[in-house]
């Protein structure tokens, strides 16, 4: 069965949903993963948007941003903002979704400019609900398009920290993490349009951990600006099966986000 | 006592130049565009803008010149990406260039909340190993003075106006918000003083018979603007629809200054009030975004 | 999922000996009488209790000696005046001795709201100069680092469970509360987990029809118990009326520990369930506390 | 007009309140204070109360309580109670009226417990919003019996901090508040059974402002635990009008809080 990259990365970010897990879910894609999630394997996730909401349904029509009406009705909570982060900040989102503009070898992922910091050369967004996310939710999902500019040896500046560096205090990776303070966390896996790495919490680096069909690891390295590490069970992507592409172009039928 | 004010005078009396505005608070529904457009209008310059996730409302007063900072968590066009303007004013310093103080939509979110609260900051662990507490000279990082752990302090910020749009409110600023909340309450409490726009203005008994829904003390309320359909593009629950082609159109069409520009004479600058901008718009484009369905919550009695 | 459990499971479940336990957040209403009444039926010790303002459910569960901490801004009987079985513990240990980390009610909200943000503390100025912070030893001073100004560092509190009267849930745990909140959702986000006790259990449509009005997140509700009338002789608006003169009867029948052992073998220990309890109350007395005029919160759409 | 102690209580606690202040209202006497002033020359006046409500009428019955359903109805808030007590903490509360068990010269007010610390001779029920007030209002109205076991030379706990005490760094009053760090306020009044006091900001002492009808001044010290000091203008106390007492007698026709 025929499928786009981007339902690739839906299905890919759909299996990091456990079932029964609380996810903080971001816009675009992860709103299609944790329909998708919620539709096949995990039917008792919790989903929690930003704009302050709590769901344990897909929202019924496709939605363009997470506060349109539709993610509002059958919401089991419609409250403030903080109210939502704070729960995660207290340690209990076992896994949020966000994107990135560009990324590093260590998961350190940039949303807020490129270039100089005074005198920026491109001035991206910035980290919205990002950054708490990265440094709040027990497990980080990362979804962007792979292109050899974006996934780079180091990034120009860590909106959403990740595993950080090594420095003279110690490795990168969890380590890093304890050490800036951040109460648990980091990211668990990034898709790509490309590929899907994990990460080794002890370097806090990459590991290259499956190539999309129709891509290979040569492929994958020539896209990547650091050298690949592979994962030890390093293999081709599962595919979409048809139930999980049946599901996704119900949420989705005009592919607004997919195609 | 009757708060109620037109647009533009609510405009000219509390939002002068140099004013800290909280704005588009809600996230992406419940946007005041039309506060925005007659903020434009009126000239007003040297503006600092707070809010979480901003659409484009702000890069629109970004673009017309009217601001000096921002202090926000995330600016742009949520559905489309990248905000042309505040590109071209950060990068290019074009129309001027603008200082920012980047949050998250946490930090902003705990910032007034302090305020809120009369406390000075509040403590988070969030962003620590990140770059924004290094860029913002706001935050300042501490130990704990429990176990010396690291935390990010937050310092409260206090807008010198808070807008916000609602869905009904009486002539004195008692409102109803529902659907989603965002930042509101917080940026209300924390406001010195808060302009209320509402879909409908009510009597005071609509308001009472409900007061768990209030959004906030109407006592900091100056002014209560009655506008209709003044959050287009953005939606208003339970009155219309995000109308998710407009945030498109404007994306496409202010790549350029010029585009912007003409985008800004079309549907600001050539627009003396709401009212033209909803005629403009048509009622075709009106009817799609109207409710479809009645959802009505359920019955709830204050009686006793 | 249902959740639903009887009082007796659920106080068996989810209250073990030595559990810290929120309860009585709305201040004087929706006081959860039947789940105190059944604790103290179960024998519970050692409990630590944590609340506002607390009405005479905390002197009863203190008289009862299942209390060994108290971190509260006030213990007593609000219409009435002091609380006797409290006097008792803390000035002759009878029954036993319990240890009070006294409050106000801004601090133990701040508290609460601490934990509810995963902030380890909120800093107030609150309490400055009074003999509180030296006699709780939880509380910190400490100077802002942002102008050395004196602070009070109010640490995060997070009850091992917190038990919350409202009018409706589903059997998720899904729940509407209105009227006087005190600190009841600050409670319920920052507990490990939470008893919600309804007086109607209604389908998980009436809930989501108004999302905006439910007190918390679902998932951190352990037990939902269905006990009309489970909060008398507290109020529940919409429901009920304070029903004053039991306060009255409470507080001239407990003068003496006899006094208190009588009423206590009357209206909890001789009693098995709240249906026991209602009956010896008395359908006389339930009419005269029942809603004589129902008042409506206007009709919310939230349609599209 | 014959009146009880507790009406002219009533009366004098009104009194303070001007009209489109923003007023703290605690239990009991200062529930029908508020309704008095409201009803009287304070029109514009609202009322908050800590269990989370804003009121700019009084209630329509009686209260025993400031939680009863009647407080609830016509409200034009119902919130949750630090969002009311953090409006009082960012400043914009002008008044709050709290009682007390005792209360010495420096206007410092307990609540808490008599004797010793560790083991009280009479434990009290503890703050409440009461020490808030204190710390946090513009300015503190104080009502409560007067007998000389209560008005105090020194309290034995501060629960409700007044204008402290004189120490090695400085005076009481105003500026012991700043040394402490309380961000403004101190008690403005103190209403008894038998009197009104004010205070001396300078000194944080209370004056004897004017001793009730049937009082005086040598009965007053009869039960003030400290020397008296007059204020300049000390009087007797100007007694209700029918108007006023009309008012309370309407408010509380059973004399529950003013018999």
């Amino acid at each position: 069965m025929e499928y786009t990259p981007r339902e690739l990365m839906v299905v890919c970010a759909a299996r990091q949903i456990r079932d029964g897990e609380r996810v903080f879910v971001g816009m675009r894609l992860p709103l299609l993963a944790f329909a998708l999630a919620k539709r096949t394997h995990a039917p008792n996730c919790v989903g929690i948007f930003e704009t302050g909401l709590i769901r344990d349904t897909p929202a019924r029509e496709l939605l363009y941003t997470m506060g349109d009406a539709p993610n509002i009705c059958g919401a089991l909570w419609a409250t403030s903002t903080i109210n939502v982060i704070g729960l995660m900040a207290a340690g209990e989102i076992e896994l949020g979704f966000i994107g990135g503009a560009e990324i590093d070898r260590y998961g350190n992922l940039n949303t807020s400019l490129i270039g100089n910091w005074q005198q920026p050369r491109v001035r991206l967004p910035g980290s919205g609900g990002g950054a708490d996310i990265a440094s709040l939710a027990q497990r980080l999902a990362i979804i962007m398009p792979h292109e050899r500019h974006r996934l780079r040896e180091r990034v120009d500046f860590v909106t959403s920290p990740g595993y950080g560096y090594p420095d003279e205090q110690g490795p990168a990776g969890v380590a890093w993490r304890q050490r800036v303070g951040l109460p648990r966390g980091g990211p668990a896996v990034l898709i790509t349009t490309l590929a899907v790495f994990t990460f080794d919490p002890t370097t806090g680096e990459a590991l290259l951990q499956s190539y999309h069909p129709g891509s290979s690891i040569e492929q994958v390295q020539e896209q990547t600006g650091w050298p690949l590490r592979l994962a030890p069970d390093c293999a081709e992507t599962v595919p979409p099966t048809p139930e999980e592409l049946r599901v996704i172009r119900e949420c989705d039928p005009h592919g607004v986000w997919t195609s | 006592m009757s708060k109620l004010l037109s647009m533009t005078e609510a405009i000219r009396r509390y939002v002068p130049d140099g004013a800290s505005v909280a704005l588009g608070l809600a996230l992406e529904p419940c946007i005041p565009f039309a506060a925005g457009h007659e903020i434009i209008r009126q000239g007003r310059r040297d503006l600092t803008l707070i809010g979480p996730i901003s659409d484009i409302l702000f890069d629109q007063l970004i673009g017309a010149g009217c601001v000096a900072k921002i202090q926000a968590a995330w600016v742009g066009n949520v559905s489309e990406g990248l905000g042309h303007c505040y590109r071209r004013a950060t990068e290019q310093a074009l129309p001027r260039s603008i200082v920012t103080e980047d949050h998250s939509n946490f930090t902003i979110g705990l910032a007034l909340r302090a305020a809120s609260l009369g406390a000075p900051y509040i403590p988070t662990r969030s962003l620590l190993g990140s770059d924004l507490p290094r860029k913002n000279p706001t935050f300042l990082q501490a130990s704990s003075p429990f176990d010396g752990s690291p935390l990010l302090l937050v310092p409260a910020l206090q807008p010198d106006v808070t807008i916000l749009h609602v869905q009904r409110s009486d002539e004195d600023g008692n409102a109803h918000l529902w659907g989603s909340l965002g930042i509101c309450q917080e940026a209300m409490l924390a406001a010195r003083q808060v302009i209320i726009v509402a879909e409908e203005i009510v009597p005071r008994e609509v308001i009472t018979s409900d007061p768990n829904r209030v959004i906030g003390p109407s006592y900091k309320v100056c002014a209560v603007v009655h506008e209709p359909w003044g959050a287009h593009p953005s939606a208003v629950q339970g009155y219309y629809d995000r109308d998710h082609q407009f945030y498109h159109e404007y994306h496409t069409r202010t790549r350029t200054p010029e585009g912007f520009q003409q985008w800004l004479d079309e549907w600001v600058l050539g627009l003396k009030t709401r009212q033209e901008y909803m005629a403009k718009l048509g009622p075709a484009r009106q009817g799609a975004l109207g409710v479809k369905e009645h959802r009505y919550a359920a019955p709830v009695d204050y009686g006793y």
